[in-house]
């Protein structure tokens, strides 16, 4: 199977819908001409040209609303926010009207907008860049929230949430837009609401969401070789709809569970998890429930110092091996 | 640059009748405006009896004394014009065709309702009609109607949205971003500001600082806009026609700013309604601006209606809105499980995406 | 004790921290001539006049952004949103400006303005008027979050909240403004970060914020009198900061916790408050901890459903008695 | 309306080395800008040297080229007056007077820095010399700007605030309700629209419809606006001193656009920036409007310089940019529990509001 990046894979999602289905256009700024912030639209806008793919204004609330009032009429647009800290500027676009717009008409109406771009710390862009807001869209009944941890997942979950006829948010990763990983060369897509058991283990679930299922990987791998412990890695892949039984599984497997966040722990989305595993596997655990989140202050600049902010394989260790 | 300097033709205020949308207009259709008219007085003030014996929730923003803009303006709706409107949306859900019943019971909360209940007075909507709404945050409906227009250039047809907002409305910054792009992409949507001269209590002086109108910042994204006096039906027409007429031929954006008056409160909930403006005030513009009186006079003179007639159709308007009240009182509410239906359209329409996944959290 | 309303309290608090403070000014829409929306700041432009309460227009970004401008300088804006779900149009001035203004200058710049307004569901205003954001503001380290259940706390913590050094969220509610209670004529604040007990009890205990207690309050009065369970209910007053300690001690003594929250359950307030309760006092729990949120759906208009979306009595009484 | 089509006394382009603010001036001042010109552009040009050996992350934005900017219009601040600006930050920093080496440590995330290596290249702050910074997001410092200007008002303090945005930030909504509020209230700000052309890899003509250039926009909000050739300090600082006068004597705001061109990619990370511009746009700019050059040459040319002065003059500032370097180079970085600090004013003053209940929620 041929190895590309992450950002190849949104590439070729992003591609391929946009040759599938006319009512597909990518809209953002400098995702054309400039190919993208980040790249990941790259060559796009050379293949569909200035109809299809659409350089905008720094004017967020604006054009995520006219994408959402063009998916109100059918098109499927595709809006990059060149950092998900940008959301900040159009949050009501995205909450009342991607969100509400098919309440309020009693059904009358369905937004299939797929809102994506970075969300992430780790890359010393200060506090304003650095924002990890799923857990806020996730909070909101009427949007889906999309975090894949590999390039197999972002294409294939790209695919679902541009198909899908409810408003997504997608967010992705400038740390992982390099990794690489094996992708099919045939088509296929992973349904949203479907987790993913990366790696299986007998003695904790290791539960976690985006760029947190690589570095729960790698601590996994050290817990085996230098603990001899055993962890099953869970990634979440989706936050909203949430595939609630694989969690729910290991954890009666194992019977014990970290949860690793990069969202700050105050209501992040591993609060909700641990709420619902104590809830519903109350009696399956042999230990609380607990969390390695970004540490919670704003995102700090020094880059070294920041490293150590998002969760790293050391905090996962201790807080396992306290586990078991 | 405003169009009443740059061009003056048809637009010339003793001409409007003659200007060539009206010239031609049937003795029945020119009925049917004061029909639609009444058709809107009358809706709202049975909802605002309706309201005071406690038979809705929330807020009823009344569009009354405003009914010549919605009519004016809808009544120019092309099969593939389109409007949107923010949360005073009653006036224009009824000229665009929505039925009395369907909205009669959604302000009464039941699901018989345009939104089934879930809606609300600020929440009307008929796609099929082209129809969006009804939203409750202001000027959030400004991008919205960006998008529709955007969406009929993309696919090749013909027409434009007419996206109307409030004069306060215009301090929001969404509305200079929608703006630049409407102008910048060449995008045909027409905003028609509807200046009651109010936000809640706060005058237009109070709440914007201007050159010499609301519109006129249209000029520094270079989009040309117009003044319309709201009063006069007519006018409305004849202005509004040529903004459309330019955004289907050319695509370039308008700003329509019309002057008009509410008579009552912002929503019946505004305990001063009566302080921030004299009652003289609203008064003066009952006795002399009034736009169903005005229509009716000047339909009067054209020999086209008599007080007979007039009486015939507002008995009619009366008659339909006490049937869509017996309606809506008749009908049922929403059951406690149609709150999770509406939500997301792949749930409501039970496909595998749909079954996938958690998508509700309730304890 | 005097007997006033909540929204009294309020608007005693403000009148006195206006008179002790020439630093204080008040500011929103319709706060100044129109008394308030909901009649809160009533009289206050009358007395203080022009200079100190002033009449914005519809432009939250802009006015926020001024507050918190003029509150780098040294002044305590007190600015009311007419609805905290108007904060989703100036969420970035909130977060980004007053939220990271300290961290990213190193400490150099504070920011001592207060927000406020109603944050709740339960009056038919639909779902883009019914927000209720505590958790997302409260995930954010750098803001303070309060939701007073009470008279006499809303005039205490409006208090505090206007002389404190920090960024404080107020959070108010609606259908509160009208409810009476006891208040001291003498001067009082209440600290942030300060739970109360508002009852007592020894077999459960309800932990709740804002209206959520009311409604605990007359579950745990039904609790007694029907079914012979006592009931503790916990009000947390601040969300941030907050008292843990008084959670913990409570549920140590009653062992089991059932969370009211008019919050949307999917990261809500109260999935923080279960997620710290099963990590901190695992040992001490007989039954999982469970909560009774909003239904989880965009607040529905119809006003006889919308009263069952937000937690009920009954619904309370069957989490109590399921987990006793 | 154009204060340049209102009245032209002291800025007719003839006559700006005669404008009162710069007809006094004396010959140690005009050294002075030409110093401070050199000392932002050999700052930056080590920072981008520091940046490609990795000693940095995330963003670096150069604000080389545009240096006639910031001097000219930082250096006519009174105590009363202050400055705000975006993430372009450096050479304002550097001329209301921070120093190079809490500037360079910041850049390297020192604990020594101006920001403790908390806020990094975008968000260098100095309240003690009316700097507040250094904003991220494009156009947020927009309404910070008035509200500064607010408080002095609101102090009865003569002065007022300089806030600057780019020709891609007058498209963020927030700016124009900043517009309107600064003219409705007479709020003494002046923005400065600093005009490089570009946003990123888009041209001005690609992000903005314009009747005739972007400060236009105020018209529609009765804010008087003018246009800069920022390649002339002269007319830079006649200018805005006229603006800043007004703003400190009537309270009236005004908008600036500034023309001016920035010689490096957007951010150090921008891999495009030689395919959006021609290289020959550049070097055209380098070779016929560099500020520093210009402005050499007037020194000059009014016999205040002579090579060997500009040469000595050069030579200081490259050997404290040197200095600054040693020392960052030389600082120690932040403590991993300095992450929690800074958060809460009252948690790090140990008050009992900083004591009391759980700030930090950290697992
Ligand atoms: C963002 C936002 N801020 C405030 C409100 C509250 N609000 C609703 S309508 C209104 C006044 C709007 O006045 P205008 O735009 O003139 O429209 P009109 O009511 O006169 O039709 C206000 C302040 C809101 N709904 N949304
Ligand atoms: C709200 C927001 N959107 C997008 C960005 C990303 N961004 C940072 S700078 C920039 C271009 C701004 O250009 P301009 O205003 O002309 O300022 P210049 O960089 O030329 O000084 C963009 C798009 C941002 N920081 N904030
Ligand atoms: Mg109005
Ligand atoms: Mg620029």
């Amino acid at each position: 199977m041929p190895v590309i990046t992450y950002r190849q894979a949104l590439n070729d999602a992003l591609s391929e819908e946009l040759t599938r289905d006319e009512n597909v256009i990518l809209m953002g700024e400098e995702v054309a001409e400039y190919n993208g912030a980040y790249k990941v639209t790259e060559g796009l806008w050379k293949k569909f040209g200035d109809r299809r793919v659409i350089d905008t204004p720094i004017s967020e609330a604006g054009f995520i609303g006219l994408g959402v009032g063009a998916a109100m009429m059918g098109m499927r647009p595709v809006m990059e926010l060149m950092f998900w800290s940008f959301s900040y500027v159009c949050f009501d676009q995205i909450i009342n009207n991607a969100g509400c717009v098919r309440y309020m008409s009693g059904g009358l109406i369905n937004c299939p907008i797929v809102i994506r771009g970075p969300a992430n710390g780790g890359t010393s862009v200060g506090a304003t860049h650095s924002h990890t807001p799923e857990n806020f869209f996730a909070n909101t009944p009427g949007l889906k929230v999309v975090c894949p941890a590999t390039p197999y997942d972002a294409k294939g979950l790209m695919k679902s949430a541009i198909r899908d006829n409810d408003p997504v948010c997608f967010m992705e990763n400038t740390l992982l837009y390099g990794d690489t990983g094996e992708v099919p060369e045939d088509e296929y897509v992973i349904p949203l609401g479907v987790a993913d058991v990366k790696r299986e283990g007998t003695d904790i679930s290791l539960i976690a969401h985006g760029r947190a299922v690589i570095t729960a990987l790698a601590a996994a791998h050290r817990l085996w070789e230098e603990f001899n412990i055993s962890a099953e890695v869970v990634d979440l892949r989706t936050i909203r709809p949430l595939d609630e039984q694989t969690v729910l599984e290991s954890v009666r497997k194992t019977h014990r569970a970290v949860l690793i966040d990069e969202n700050k722990p105050f209501c992040g989305v591993s609060s909700q998890i641990a709420t619902m595993i104590q809830e519903q596997a109350f009696d399956d655990l042999d230990a609380p429930v607990s969390r390695v989140c970004s540490l919670d202050a704003p995102a700090i600049y020094s880059p070294k110092v920041e490293a150590m902010q998002l969760p790293t394989v050391d905090r996962i260790i201790q807080k396992v091996v306290a586990a078991c | 640059m405003s169009v009443a300097q740059a061009d003056k033709t048809g637009t010339d205020p003793v001409n409007f009748a003659k200007a060539p949308v009206n010239a031609n207009l049937s003795a029945d259709q020119k009925l049917r405006f004061l029909s639609d008219m009444l058709r809107i007085r009358r809706f709202e003030q049975s909802s605002l009896k309706l309201y005071q014996q406690g038979k809705m929730g929330g807020f009823l923003h009344l569009y009354i004394g405003q009914e010549s803009v919605a009519v004016g303006t809808c009544s120019l709706m092309g099969p593939n014009d389109h409007a949107i409107t923010a949360y005073r949306d009653h006036g224009h859900a009824l000229v665009v065709g929505m039925s009395m019943n369907e909205c009669m019971a959604e302000l009464l909360g039941k699901s018989t309702g345009c939104s089934k209940g879930k809606g609300g007075s600020m929440h009307f909507f008929a796609p099929d009609k082209n129809y969006w709404g009804g939203h409750g945050i202001v000027a959030g409906q400004t991008p919205l109607g960006l998008g529709i227009a955007f969406a009929l250039k993309y696919k090749g047809l013909k027409g434009c949205c007419l996206t109307y907002l409030g004069d306060g409305a215009v301090n929001q910054g969404v509305y200079h971003e929608s703006l630049n792009l409407a102008s910048l992409w060449d995008i045909p949507v027409v905003y028609i500001i509807e200046n009651n001269q109010y936000s809640m209590g706060t005058s237009l002086a109070r709440s914007s600082s201007i050159k010499s109108c609301l519109a006129e910042r249209a000029e520094g994204y270079k989009i040309d806009w117009d003044l319309v006096n709201g009063e006069n039906l007519y006018e409305v027409r004849a202005k509004t026609f040529e903004a459309m007429g330019r955004a289907r031929e050319t695509c370039r954006p308008m700003v329509l700013e019309i002057d008009t008056y509410r008579y009552y409160g912002h929503s019946v909930a505004d305990a001063n309604a009566k302080k921030y403006r004299k009652p003289e005030e609203i008064e003066f513009y009952k006795q002399n601006h009034d736009p169903i009186t005005l229509w009716e006079n000047r339909l009067k003179e054209e020999g086209i209606a008599t007080d007979e007639i007039i009486a015939k159709i507002d008995k009619e308007a009366k008659e339909e809105v006490a049937a869509s009240v017996q309606f809506a009182e008749d009908s049922p509410l929403p059951e406690l499980e149609d709150i999770f239906s509406d939500i997301y359209h792949e749930v409501d329409m039970g496909t595998e995406a749909g079954r996938t996944g958690r998508h509700f959290f309730n304890d």
